[in-house]
């Protein structure tokens, strides 16, 4: 049987690495992919708790799927601001993308 | 059908006929007419039927065809209205539903129907004429078709329902219902044509007029109904402790009793209906209707509507002498004073407006000296001849308008004009036209409209009181017999001369119109009218020399006796007590007898060879304007109602006194807030606030550098913040 | 060492290789496509939890929605596609540090924990997730709120989407 | 237990048993007899494959009144293996500037979507898995096949290749809504998303209770099939093939043949949803006689698709996107709405089939209505508008 | 069914403000679609109110179909619906009048959207003042009633429309602030807001009571009290000298809302002397009646002769408000000084009938006057003249219309009119006999009006050329039909209305 600790594990190797993706990626788009694979290590968090706490309880589960809702409406909204971006500023490269600085 | 459903049908077709014309057919003229006609037939129908069985009843006055149902309700109990024929009802029903049908009747030639629509006829101003070119293609002008034929066959209508339930009513409210609704149509009827100003501004005044009466007239049912409860005649009049309470209370106003009081009040009603002095201004000036309307509303229906009502209220009336005296003293006053004007008119119908006033003054000072009956049957009877003398006038007018026609059409013949454009649009017609009212142009009309003549003399002398044959004598001399009889002398003395104008006056009239030689071209050409114009005129001709026959007091010498004094009987006994005919006596039947022949004479004598107004002695100014009563109202009451309405209550009231205090707060409201910004806001709030504000700013731009707008430094923020949070979290606040 | 813990292994191996390749990767659309691995392994590991729903719901949206934006989105933005210079901050080695620290710490505190060696309790027989699941999703007295602000969520960003990426008259 | 009744588990369980012989896990024993099972299935479905080579090119015959491959072999029943030959032989060739392993990658996941969908294809009462979310699941794996679709466009490095990837993502990605709610229905029925369940819950067939659901699910399945009248990821006259313009060989092959099983696999499906799937006489005492039944229908289902494919013209691609957008996404929530409610209502009474029946052709007719209205008034729009102005 | 009957009067009251959310997402140019939706939505309430109006049962005492929905318990205030004769006939005239007025407002081009969603809010507004027998609800509906009105005069009124809002807001506003004291005071008082509870707990209270700790006795602070009542409710009926907002902003309001301002919201300050003033100081009523009667009267003769001096068609017929609602005070100063009596319960009959009425026949007026103004834009009498030529199906209106509100015997106006002073005249003689002057003019006025619209030699003006008087059209028609229908019923057949009002008022007072 596999213990929890191994999902734990993963999904913390898996944070880990998207959080550098985040960190190091040059391109916009990868930085979002980055951040789709902290969320997936979550949602193995979450489903791997509901199943060894008490699998009645199905909120882990509840949770997964908001956040699958959520990372859907942000990578639609992520995606279309970036190409927006891209078609007036012609990179998608996030350091040129600091409209916002003072 | 029971009478009591019959009596709530009559009133229907005329309203019916109202509606039906107004909504749906007044494209159709013929329709409308035969739809008005029609439902004035039906009434009529039904009257009659009502009046056979009423004559069939003993007794009537006991037991009168009644039927209530609740109107609304008030408090615990229900306010009932119905309908009601006791024999005084029954009288005036008959002759109300003559004389409507018969003025519908005219009423259709009078409006030109089958004639051709006007050249340049438009809505709201009388027919000018219209120019019709025969085989032989030269123009006439030819009386032109009313253009809104059907609207007035609507209003006639809407007036006969009002007098139908006024008649029938058996409650004062809603013989007060139909008596505003008979001075709606008045109102709409003498503004019919309402292009003229005069006739509108004859409407307004008409309508005001009456109004003054109205409202106190309202004053008083509110009265009798919080003193009695009811307003039902017969519960009042034949509830003896009601009656005694009326008599009794004392009301603070110049001492009159309750039953006085309110007898004053609804007497002022009368008096603005019936056109009593001092509110008499109105009823000449409603002569600027069309005639039937003058004949049905200003002589045989609303105007005697009034005397109906105060003949009612005789009960009510007759609890307080001084009321009494009040009632006298109006009618004879008005009976002498119109018959003054009247003398001095030229215009045919004014004349007879005048008379109709003081012949109605007649009937008020019998009411006044107690002569319940004899007023009754004066109205009556004054109703049928004077109907008659309208008509006939009205008739007169039509042939002499005629006449008018044709003068013009052979101006017209000429090619300038003959309905040339250049008139199209304008008014009025092409040449000046002289005034076909003007008993001054006509003459020489017996020969022209014979019809028309004999049944004006009936008419005429029936006005003046011709002995023996004619109606007004009976009913004349009946009314001057009471007052012999109840010995008020100076009412016997002042009608007496009042009659004898009256005749004076009427044969003035009728020498002038039909005796004698055409004194214009338009008077040669004059031509009588078409048989729906006729008719009329011959059926109120026979009843103006035969109802008088119903009356005659039993003890008059020769005809005493032959026929029974049915009338007296009739109506008498509407009271609970009836009033005893006054003993015969020779006085006042000579005075009668030599009042009306010797005006008769006098007049024909004078006037036979009068060629024109000016060789008339008796346009006296003073009687000519009508004693000046217009101008003194105009300059008492009109104006300063004006002056006071806009000037004092609406300028000086409202907008400047009102309105100014309200303005000042606001500008004082403004000051203040000034101030208060000024003072405190700008130096004290602003001024922390531009603190705050400047503070603020330094230090954001102190921090600016921060934000360098790198998504991946900010992540990187986040990060460590949540790791310090949590590491805080697990280190401190978990331990 | 079961079976069910050999696929574990090797998933979980697939798994973090392919997400390594997508934060190295050169190519986008490489990346993009090791993601879809990544993510294929994570709805492995669902199925291995009985978690059957939350597997093919993450097969539907990631792969089927969100990797395929991904896909679009690296080629619409075509010139970064091509270039094939280094995709790296030149500061990555200090996130590749970070991330290490990150990876420790989250490790050290697994560590300190106690249920860490727990063992998944056997499902009730007849215990239906799904039907649990949707139960709870729109059960009042559960999770009905929160299901609606995120299908409300998904509408703005929906509509959101479709008026920021939309290309108005007149522009370029 | 009887053999007949269930012999595949019959033959599942001989087999691991030899397992256990040898000395093997328990588990392990399953897992591999599981991997032989899913090796056999495969086989026979490709073999079928072939045979639905023969059958399109016998029915497009049909359609255009020729009568279709008939040299080799009765009814040219060997064709299909001619053509297989003269694939799989030729060079394999790349392109210039092709992205090598996603080029080869690309044909094997399309195939593999296919083929996963025989997992839950519910051949007989016994075959096919029961997933509990096997409509998901269907949808799942349809996802593959787009992602398959991009990656075949991107890697051939070709614009016509790439435009059709794009074109067949867009369709796919928008007619899964529509599909998804058009499923939807059928689950709502049967109460439950096991596809299995789903047909064991058609005591009447759905077509009949659901007919508009399956007229929508019939054109997402065109459009997710990317079949004519949608075929325009390979729109001949604009993109000569499509996304897969630079295969040849036997990757162009599988391509190819996976279309056709596709196309066949949605015709099971279609007989499962809405047909009854292997219901029919005495599939209760005979279970083997569902998969007669099963494979009948399907072929129907299949021989459907074709019909649709060689009648109507190809629409253009806005066309089609407006047609997924305007109408059948809202039409799809609002029929869904309509057959729970219409469901619920009549669940309990005697008149439940007609019921159900007729409430389907009012709301498909008062849809037509609403169309037709509309339609009118764009044409009156446009008349007036091509109308000189007087 | 059961719903219905059980929230009756929460649909009345929240349809229109349902309609106009729905309104608010419709596309704004969409100015048909908005227009019918308007229209039908306000049609619901008043179906709903004739169900109410046939399922209410008159000879029960108190409120029925009430409703209570906690609201705002910290102060024990809550939202509690209910209806009587009185109020049920108001509710009647409200949701009546609310859809003509949409129709009338067909012709309005300019931000249809927001137009018809300030009226259907203003009926809201009116329709829980009506309702609301809790005061503080009361309260609040009375002010939300100005608002939409505030806006709808000062968006698509005529030139002078920025004075005459502030004017009509102001005034209202400064009026109900003693109201909203009162109000209060109670609250402090009896913690609650329940009007039945407070009538009778505050005609508990002696007068020689005091209040607190201070020396003020009861009977002071219930004549301020009083005041601050009559202040608020006088400046909505208006009453002299507190009328002089009306005017202005009748004139300057858009057609259909003065049919509305006229037609109800001033018979909300009516309504509350009924509502509020008579149950809960009946003392002090009596004791001010003949204060009250003078401020009627002057009502009614200043009202009568100011109309009668205007120039300005719509300022004229907006004058004759003020003369006819004098009437209704009157009936209820009579009333006030004789509570109980026959004579009492007759003049508030004449009162309540003549709230009614006078929403009939007033709004008719001033539909017909913005009809003409609409077509000469022009409200000055003097140019006008001679029309009846051109229009005589909107003349034929006219005279029907003003002759009901110069109150000709065989229509509406009448009855009431008769009625009042029928009740009044025994209590307040004097007064009653002043009062018919005003009547009289009544008659000048409308008079006027015909004799410089419709008679008289035409205005060639009107009669051809790009200013030709067009015909009275079908909406127009329509929108008059069911007031003159309505009119002509109550004058012929009063007992149906006059049934539910009457036992109301014998078991109110």
């Amino acid at each position: 049987m596999i213990p929890l600790s191994w999902f734990l594990f993963l999904s913390a190797a898996l944070f880990s690495i998207g959080l550098f993706g985040v960190l190091a990626r040059k391109n916009a788009i990868a930085i979002l992919l980055g951040i789709e694979l902290m969320l997936n290590a979550v949602n193995i968090n979450l489903v791997s708790f509901w199943r060894y706490n008490d699998p009645s309880r199905i909120d882990g589960q509840v949770f997964t799927v908001i956040v699958f809702a959520v990372a859907a409406a942000e990578v639609a909204v992520g995606l279309a601001l970036i190409i927006s971006v891209y078609r007036h500023r012609n990179t998608v490269v996030a350091d040129e993308i600091d409209l916002m600085k003072w | 059908m029971t009478t009591e459903t019959l009596l709530w049908l009559i009133p229907l077709p005329p309203v019916l006929a109202f509606f039906l014309i107004v909504i749906f057919t007044n494209k159709n003229r013929a329709l409308s007419h035969t739809i008005g006609v029609g439902a004035a037939a039906l009434s009529w129908l039904g009257s009659m039927i009502v009046f056979a069985r009423a004559l069939g009843v003993h007794e009537l006055g006991k037991t009168p065809f009644q039927s209530t149902f609740n109107w609304f309700p008030t408090g615990a109990a229900w306010f009932k209205v119905g309908v009601l024929i006791d024999p005084l009802g029954a009288a005036v029903l008959f002759f109300v539903a003559i004389t409507i049908f018969m003025i519908f009747l005219y009423s259709v030639g009078y409006h030109n129907y089958g004639q051709p629509a006007g050249d340049h006829d438009r809505k709201g101003l009388p027919p000018h004429g219209a120019t019709v070119t025969d085989e032989h293609g030269h123009a006439h002008v030819v009386p032109s078709i009313e253009p809104m034929y059907s609207r007035f066959f609507a209003f006639l209508g809407l007036f006969a329902f009002g007098m139908y339930v006024l008649v029938l009513s058996d409650n004062l409210l809603t013989l007060f219902v139909g008596w505003e609704i008979m001075g709606l149509c008045s109102y709409l009827l003498i503004g019919f044509w309402y292009g003229k100003p005069s006739a509108r501004d004859a409407a307004v005044k008409a309508f005001m007029t009456t109004r003054v009466g109205d409202v106190f007239m309202l004053l008083g049912i509110a009265y009798l109904y919080s003193a009695t409860g009811t307003l039902s005649f017969r519960e009042i009049f034949n509830n003896a402790g009601f009656m005694q309470a009326l008599a009794t209370t004392a009301t603070p106003i110049l001492g009159l009793s309750a039953a006085g009081l309110i007898g004053l009040l609804l007497f002022i009603g009368t008096i603005g209906k019936s056109a009593q002095w001092p509110l008499h201004i109105w009823l000449p000036d409603a002569m600027e209707g069309p005639t039937p309307v003058s004949a049905m509303i200003h002589a045989a229906t609303m105007v005697s509507a009034g005397v109906y009502m105060v003949i009612r209220m005789f009960p009510l009336l007759s609890l307080d002498p001084r009321t009494m005296t009040v009632v006298a003293f109006i009618g004879t006053f008005t009976a002498i004073f119109a018959a003054t004007i009247a003398v001095a008119q030229n215009d045919i119908k004014r004349v007879l407006a005048y008379s109709t006033i003081s012949q109605l003054g007649f009937m008020i000072a019998a009411l006044g000296i107690g002569a319940y009956v004899a007023a009754a049957f004066h109205l009556i009877t004054h109703a049928f001849f004077k109907a008659l003398l309208f008509l006939g006038s009205g008739s007169v007018i039509h042939g002499m308008e005629h006449g008018v026609l044709h003068v013009q059409g052979e101006h017209a013949g000429s090619p300038q004009h003959a309905g040339s454009p250049q008139h199209a649009g304008s008014p009025q017609p092409p040449q000046q036209h002289i005034d076909p009212q003007d008993m001054f142009n006509m003459g020489g009309l017996r020969k022209k409209m014979p019809i028309t003549f004999w049944t004006f003399l009936i008419g005429g002398f029936a006005l003046s009181g011709f002995p023996l044959v004619t109606t007004g004598f009976w009913s004349k001399d009946e009314i001057l017999a009471d007052a012999w009889g109840h010995g008020h002398l100076a009412v016997f003395i002042t009608l007496a001369v009042a009659a004898f104008m009256t005749a004076f006056y009427t044969m003035r009239q009728i020498t002038l119109t039909f005796l004698g030689e055409p004194r214009t071209k338009e008077a040669e050409h004059a031509q009588e009218t078409p048989w729906t114009m006729t008719v009329p005129l011959m059926v109120l001709a026979f009843f103006a020399v035969t109802y008088g026959w119903v009356g005659i007091p039993e003890h008059f010498p020769g005809l005493g006796g032959l026929v029974p004094n049915w009338f007296h009987d009739f109506v008498g006994h509407t009271l609970a007590h009836v009033p005893e005919a006054p003993a015969f006596s020779w006085v006042p039947l000579l005075t009668s007898l030599g009042v009306a022949l010797g005006g008769l004479f006098f007049g024909w004598l004078y006037y036979r060879n009068v060629k024109s107004a000016k060789e008339d002695v008796f346009q006296i100014p003073v009687l000519k304007n009508k004693w000046y009563f217009d101008e003194a109202y105009n300059f008492l009451f009109i104006k300063p109602a004006y002056w006071f309405s806009e000037t004092f209550v609406y300028k000086w009231m409202d907008q400047w006194l009102i309105d100014g205090i309200l303005h000042s707060f606001g500008k004082a409201t403004q000051g203040l807030g000034a101030a208060i910004r000024k003072y405190i806001d700008v130096i004290v709030v602003n001024g922390f606030g531009d603190l705050v504000g400047y503070g603020t700013k330094d230090v954001g731009q102190g921090l600016r550098p921060m934000q360098t707008g790198r998504v991946q430094q900010y992540m990187l923020a986040a990060l460590l913040t949540v790791i310090v949070v949590g590491a805080i979290l697990t280190f401190f606040l978990a331990a | 060492m079961t079976v069910l813990q050999l696929i574990f292994l090797l998933t979980a191996a697939v798994i973090l290789g392919s997400a390594a390749m997508v934060v190295t990767a050169k190519n986008l659309v490489h990346a993009a496509l090791w993601l879809i691995v990544t993510l294929f392994g994570a709805a492995v590991l669902f199925a291995i939890l009985n978690a059957g729903f939350i597997a093919v719901i993450q097969v539907v949206v990631y792969i089927g929605a969100i990797a395929i934006l991904f896909i679009f989105a690296v080629m619409l933005t075509r010139r970064e596609m091509l270039d094939r210079g280094p995709q790296l901050n030149r500061g990555w080695w200090l996130s590749a540090i970070i991330a290490v620290i990150v990876f420790g710490g989250l490790a050290w505190l697994l560590q300190g924990w106690d249920g860490l060696t727990k063992t998944a309790p056997a499902l009730s027989s007849g215990f239906d997730s799904l039907e649990a699941l949707s139960r709870a999703l729109v059960s009042p007295d559960a999770y009905v709120l929160p299901f609606e602000v995120a299908s409300v969520l998904l509408l703005a960003a929906l509509v959101g989407a479709v008026y920021i990426a939309f290309q108005r008259k007149g522009e370029e | 237990m009887d053999f007949w009744s269930n012999p595949i588990q019959a033959a599942g369980d001989w087999l691991s048993g030899i397992f256990v012989g040898w000395g093997m896990e328990a588990d392990a024993a399953h897992v591999l007899t599981a991997f032989i099972g899913i090796l056999l299935l495969i086989t026979v479905v490709m073999v079928l494959d072939i045979f639905l080579v023969w059958l399109e090119r016998k029915i497009v015959a049909r359609f255009q009144d020729r009568i279709g491959p008939n040299r080799l072999g009765p009814f040219g029943l060997i064709q299909p293996f001619a053509d297989i030959i003269k694939l799989i032989i030729k060079e394999n060739i790349y392109p210039v500037g092709v992205d090598k392993a996603i080029f080869n990658l690309a044909p094997i996941i399309m195939m593999m979507s296919v083929l996963l969908l025989w997992a839950v294809l519910p051949l007989t009462s016994f075959l096919g898995l029961d997933l509990n979310v096997g409509v998901l699941y269907l949808i799942g794996v349809g996802a593959l096949g787009t992602l398959s679709i991009i990656m075949a466009g991107w890697a051939s490095n070709n614009k016509y290749a790439l435009l059709g990837a794009f074109r067949q993502v867009a369709v796919m990605i928008s007619y899964e809504i529509p599909m998804v709610v058009a499923l939807l229905i059928p689950t709502i029925l049967a109460g439950s998303m096991g596809i299995n369940s789903i047909v064991a819950a058609q005591s009447t067939w759905y077509i009949v209770l659901a007919p508009l659901a399956f007229v929508l699910f019939l054109i997402c399945a065109t459009a997710e099939l990317g079949r004519a009248p949608f075929d325009l990821t390979e729109a001949e006259s604009e993109l000569i093939a499509g996304h897969h313009i630079e295969y040849s060989g036997m990757k162009f092959g599988l391509f190819y043949a996976s279309e056709l099983l596709h196309t066949f696999t949605f015709g099971g499906f279609i007989a499962a949803f809405f047909f009854g799937g292997w219901r029919g006489p005495w599939v209760d005492q005979i279970p083997l006689l569902g998969l007669l039944y099963f494979l009948v229908k399907a072929v129907i289902g299949y021989w459907i698709f074709g019909w649709i494919k060689y009648t109507f013209p190809r629409i253009r691609i806005d066309k089609m996107m407006d047609l997924n957008w305007k109408f059948l996404v809202p039409f799809s929530f609002a029929l869904l709405v309509y057959v729970a409610l219409t469901n619920a209502l009549l669940r309990e009474t005697s008149f439940y089939a007609w019921g159900m029946f007729l409430s389907n052709i009012l709301f498909g007719w008062v849809t037509l209505e609403i169309l037709r209205r509309r339609a009118r008034g764009e044409r009156v729009k446009v008349e007036t508008a091509q109308k000189p102005g007087f | 069914m059961d719903f219905l009957n059980t929230h009756l009067l929460s649909l009345i009251l929240f349809i229109p403000s349902l309609a106009a959310l729905v309104i608010l997402f419709l596309p704004s140019e969409e100015h048909k679609f908005i227009r019918w939706t308007a229209f039908l939505a306000s049609l619901i309430p008043f179906g709903l109110s004739v169900y109410l109006w046939i399922q209410f049962n008159p000879d029960l005492a108190g409120y029925q179909f009430e409703v209570k929905y906690a609201w705002y318990d910290a102060i024990a205030s809550s939202l509690h619906l209910g209806v009587d004769g009185l109020s049920l006939t108001m509710v009647l005239l409200t949701t009546f009048l609310t859809p003509l007025a949409l129709l009338a407002s067909f012709n309005i081009s300019d931000r249809v959207k927001a137009y018809m969603m300030l009226f259907l809010f203003l009926e809201t507004g009116m329709l829980g003042v009506f309702l609301a027998i809790d005061l503080l609800a009361f309260f609040i509906f009375w002010e939300i009633g100005l608002v939409p009105m505030y806006f709808l005069i000062n968006q698509w009124g005529s030139a002078n429309r920025n004075y005459a809002s502030l004017k009509f807001m102001i005034y209202t506003m400064g009026g109900s602030l003693g109201l909203l004291l009162g109000i209060q005071l109670f609250g402090v008082l009896f913690q609650t807001f329940d009007l039945a509870e407070i009538v009778a707990k505050w005609n508990m209270i002696s007068p020689n009571a005091t209040f607190g700790e201070t020396t003020i006795t009861f009977a002071t602070i219930k004549t301020v009290a009083f005041w601050a009542f009559v202040v608020a409710f006088a400046i909505k009926v208006p009453i002299w000298p507190f009328h002089t907002w009306l005017p202005d902003a009748h004139t300057e309001a858009p057609t259909a809302g003065s049919m509305i301002l006229a037609g109800i919201l001033l018979k909300l300050g009516a309504y509350g002397f009924l509502r509020l003033v008579l149950p809960l100081y009946p003392e002090q009523a009596q004791y001010f009646s003949g204060a009250l009667a003078f401020l009627a009267v002057a009502a009614i003769v200043f009202g009568a002769l100011a109309s009668y001096g205007q120039t300005d068609f719509k300022r004229l017929v907006a004058y004759s408000s003020v003369n006819h609602m004098g009437f209704v005070l009157l009936g209820v100063a009579a009333a006030a000084r004789a509570v109980g009596t026959l004579d009492a319960t007759i003049a508030l009959n004449g009162a309540v009938l003549q709230m009614f009425n006078h929403g009939l026949s007033a709004a008719g007026m001033f539909f017909l006057v913005g009809v003409i103004y609409e077509r000469t834009h022009t409200r000055d009498l003097s140019k006008y003249g001679g029309l009846f030529t051109l229009i005589p199906v909107y003349g034929g209106i006219l005279i029907f219309t003003s002759m009901s509100s110069l109150g000709l015997p065989g229509l509406n106006g009448f009855i009431s009119e008769f009625l009042v002073v029928r009740g009044s005249w025994p209590i307040l003689t004097v007064y009653t006999a002043i009062a018919m002057l005003g009547l009289f003019f009544t008659g000048a006025y409308i008079l006027k009006a015909i004799k410089n619209v419709l008679h008289g030699p035409l205005n060639e003006h009107w009669a051809q050329g790009e200013h030709k008087l067009t015909e009275i059209n079908t909406r127009e028609i329509l929108v008059m039909v069911p007031l003159m229908a309505l009119i002509l019923v109550i004058g012929v057949y009063p007992a149906w209305i006059l049934d539910v009002i009457n036992k109301a008022m014998v078991m109110l007072f």
